[in-house]
């Protein structure tokens, strides 16, 4: 389903945040990417919806090589997948409503589903009673959560979230872990990249570690391995 | 999934491209204020100069039209010979109208355009030293020149006189003006589409992140420029709406406190209706092309994300 | 902890403000170049303008300084009386000069001035109906109608005459235009600082955030202020300089290819030097000026954070 | 040294952030502040460097109350406390080397002083090979310690983070802990809102939970306390 073939991604600047990736995740899988700080997980995630190209090798999501795809067809991969970015990236001028509706708007689903579609997610991240206000108007977990919300809610077929639980309290974050193993049990493909021992240790999942660009460890019901 | 997008829209999402477009207008107040200030303040100036040189342009073409050409008849020349230059002189395609004016009109003509040297010279009236003549208006006052030459070479033409030396001058000078002022407004009015639209790229310039976002969001380039466009378009309108109001206030107020003082002969306006409307209806249409214009032309650039 | 900031800046934070100025110029690559496009096109306007209008004003200077007053005197009127009415006349203060004509000098202008009809006229030389006459001119044309109305009061005077017709009209004419001149430069210059000012306004608006930042790491509004003061000074100083280049460059061709060809008496330009480099200054001045206003302005509405 | 009392913030939408806060911090202390989502920390901080003015109450630094400091003196308030924002505010135009040269240079130091200190500071997170890049071309946590490092560059009397972990893997985290115990060993108080169990609960400090906008929990040597 989601395929690299010995993929390097070099920046403008000249630094390699990835080479020599060679991955494969399966359709419905739950894939934990944990290494340590400027290891490259944001670069490996951004290649997948096509942020970033991959400089050599191949990008694979349903056997279509992402890097070839039109200028016209890129909004329709993006649409099957849903995004936590790990800054968010909210539109500061929309309400939360409409930051989640935005995702909706643009496949052109009806009024009335949009309505009850974002009611629904924002709902189950606990912000039905933050719709109206402005992202500056949010506490930073609150805002992560928006950014949770706006992911899930058009039901994508793969889910990535970049650090999505990096500024909740425990609790929230187990909440948001339930939601993702709900969404993952619905079958869709769950990628996450995390800092979170805990939870890596605790919900055990398949572990693909990352160091100086390359992938060091692909173990399923790995643990996070790195000691505190 | 690597389907592509069609690109036929729901009437649901015009609406909401709509709905989107005047809201960005009040979402993004300040910086909405500062490019419909920059469109109020040069089509206040457009409008302006299209005022002043739509009419000084009329009014120069009056004075044109006042320049008639004298073709002085030989004393020699009998009634036959005059007919026949008549005939001749109308066979001329750039003649509109022809008139015979005899040695005692001339005269007459004379001296009251002399003032107090004319009546001095009553007491030569007996003398009467004139030609008649025949008093030619050309169709374009552009032709005067022309014509007068033509007419010069035909028998039985003692001279040719064109306006005097004044008109002559003020002629040439309103012709450079007039080029001056069409260059003017159109430099103007360009320099206006240049300054609104680099306005709006600035705003939305300022707001290329959000673009890129919505790109990532899986909004197709066409969703995103719609309320763009929209968003133009209103603020083009919007930015049109004072200076309107003040071209016929203005002209308004001007024309009818003008009206009854024609203390100078050519220095009369245009008149109010339709001539307002008009000039509205311009300022109207540049406000809203340059603002839908300057805006997608802008949000172009950021696509490309 | 709580003490105020000094106001004393040393001399090394001024280097830093100076060199943090200039490098916010590349940093905001596409505001800075669309500021200064807005810049350069707002003074291409203002500069075409200045040189257009102060050229016209010259001209209009220069026509209406050839209208004199024209005093006819009473044919009855001894040498005595002459000598008197000068005396009485050069007592005016308005006068400038005042000049003798005599009965004979009086035909031959007249003759001279009508072209065809005069040559038909040189038969009536020795009845000569006309009277001598003091030519006068004031030093400012503009009271000309004033001079005459009072010259015609005065013994042995039969007629008072300024210009024909056409140059009255001219007069009055040129009048209007002088006003509608200097108050479209005006209206020109301020729209230009608007549109300036409003244009930096909207790109350091869209650094308001970078601006709060700042505020909240420590540093003083005057801290914030001065890269903003020397930018917005580089910003119009190099809006100026493509305007300046064109005024310079197209003044120089027009002058030359005008200097040769009088074609009309009064259409002659301005000599090139100086008027260009006092022309170029007013461009830097004010670009400058508002680069510095506009950008000093819009930072203080951000610095209340 | 910070002392609060009876601070109330409403912010302008309505919102009641905080309300009751009584707290008392001394010079050289180190103090946790813990609790779930949108519970206030951030805004319990941010009214430390008057980011926001309390709606009630007195919020005094040395004695002197912050909401009645002049225009002029807030820039010397400010100076004087270090802050790492959750949201990290680097200026976007300048390049790592220059967002924590510019707390020295707003304090007009010799440029001499100024290169040693951000080298060594950036040293000191790990980032001097990255001094020249803009913050844009750095990962989540890179830009987190680089918020870091300018908040810590003018040695100030007083440090204030707000989640300076969220994007920094375990080891990291660690490395940055001991970097704030050093600052702290200095006399520097510290003052750190987290939603780090394990830190927390292995370096022991003042713990000041707020729940709901109110202090629930004032300990010394307190745990996280709230169960994962
Ligand atoms: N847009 C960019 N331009 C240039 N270099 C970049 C860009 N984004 C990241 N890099 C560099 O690529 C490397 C990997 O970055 P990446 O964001 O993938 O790390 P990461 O594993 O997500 O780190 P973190 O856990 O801190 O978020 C880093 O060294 C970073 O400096
Ligand atoms: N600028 C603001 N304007 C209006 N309301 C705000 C603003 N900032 C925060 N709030 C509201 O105040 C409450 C507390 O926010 P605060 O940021 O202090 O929470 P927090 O404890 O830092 O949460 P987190 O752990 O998610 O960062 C939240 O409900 C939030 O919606
Ligand atoms: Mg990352
Ligand atoms: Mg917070």
């Amino acid at each position: 389903m989601i395929e690299m073939k010995d993929v390097q991604k070099t920046y403008h600047n000249g630094v390699t945040a990835l080479q020599g990736i060679d991955i494969k995740v399966e359709q419905g899988e739950f894939v934990y990417v944990v290494g340590p700080s400027g290891a490259g997980k944001s670069t490996f995630i951004r290649l997948m919806y096509r942020e970033v190209k991959p400089t050599n090798g191949e990008v694979l999501i349903n056997n279509h090589n992402v890097a070839k795809l039109k200028e016209k067809e890129i909004p329709m991969l993006r649409r099957g997948i849903g995004v936590v970015y790990q800054d968010f990236k909210l539109l500061p001028a929309l309400t939360v409503y409409e930051n989640v509706s935005f995702a909706l708007e643009v496949i052109e689903d009806s009024p009335k589903k949009i309505r009850r579609k974002v009611m629904d997610v924002l709902d189950l991240v606990n912000l039905k009673n933050k719709a109206r206000f402005k992202p500056a108007e949010l506490s930073g977990g609150e805002q992560q959560r928006v950014a949770i919300a706006r992911a899930i809610v058009n039901s994508p077929k793969v889910m990535i979230a970049d650090e999505p639980t990096g500024n909740l309290d425990p609790d929230t974050s187990w909440e948001i872990m339930k939601i993702f193993e709900e969404v993952n049990a619905r079958g869709t493909t769950v990628i996450m990249a995390t800092h979170s021992k805990d939870i890596v240790d605790t919900l055990k999942k398949r572990v693909i570690a990352i160091e100086h660009g390359r992938v060091v460890r692909d173990e399923q019901r790995g643990d996070y391995g790195y000691e505190s | 999934m690597n389907r592509e997008v069609t690109t036929v829209m729901k009437a649901r999402t015009l609406k909401r491209h709509l709905r989107e477009g005047s809201k960005n207008i009040l979402r993004n107040g300040w910086m909405t204020f500062a490019s419909v200030a920059s469109v109020t303040t040069t089509l206040i100036l457009v409008g302006v100069f299209l005022v002043i040189m739509l009419n000084l342009n009329e009014m120069s073409e009056k004075v044109e039209e006042d320049v008639q050409i004298r073709a002085f008849i030989d004393i020699a020349a009998n009634q036959e010979d005059i007919d026949a230059l008549e005939k001749e002189i109308t066979k001329l395609s750039e003649i509109s109208t022809i008139e015979y004016s005899s040695k005692e009109e001339e005269l007459e003509n004379l001296m009251s355009s002399l003032g107090a040297d004319g009546e001095a010279m009553a007491m030569v009236n007996q003398d009467n030293p004139l030609n008649a003549a025949f008093i030619i208006k050309t169709a374009d006052p552009m032709d005067t020149f022309d014509v007068a030459k033509k007419i010069k070479s035909f028998d039985h033409v003692s001279s040719v006189e064109y306006g005097n030396n004044v008109i002559q001058k003020l002629f040439t000078f309103n012709e450079y003006a007039r080029y001056i002022g069409i260059g003017l407004i159109a430099a103007l009015v360009l320099t206006a589409a240049f300054l609104i639209s680099n306005t709006i790229k600035i705003t939305i310039m300022a707001r290329s992140e959000e673009i890129g976002i919505m790109k990532l969001v899986g909004a197709t380039n066409g969703f995103i420029r719609w309320p763009f466009f929209i968003e133009g378009l209103l603020m083009g309108i919007l930015g049109s709406i004072v200076p309107i109001i003040l071209v016929i206030g203005g002209y308004y107020y001007l024309y009818e406190n003008m009206k009854d003082r024609t203390f100078v002969p050519f220095f009369e306006l245009i008149p109010f209706s339709p001539f307002v409307w008009q000039v509205s209806l311009i300022l109207l249409g540049i406000g809203a092309f340059i603002g839908v214009w300057g805006s997608v032309m802008s949000v172009r650039k950021f696509l490309k994300v």
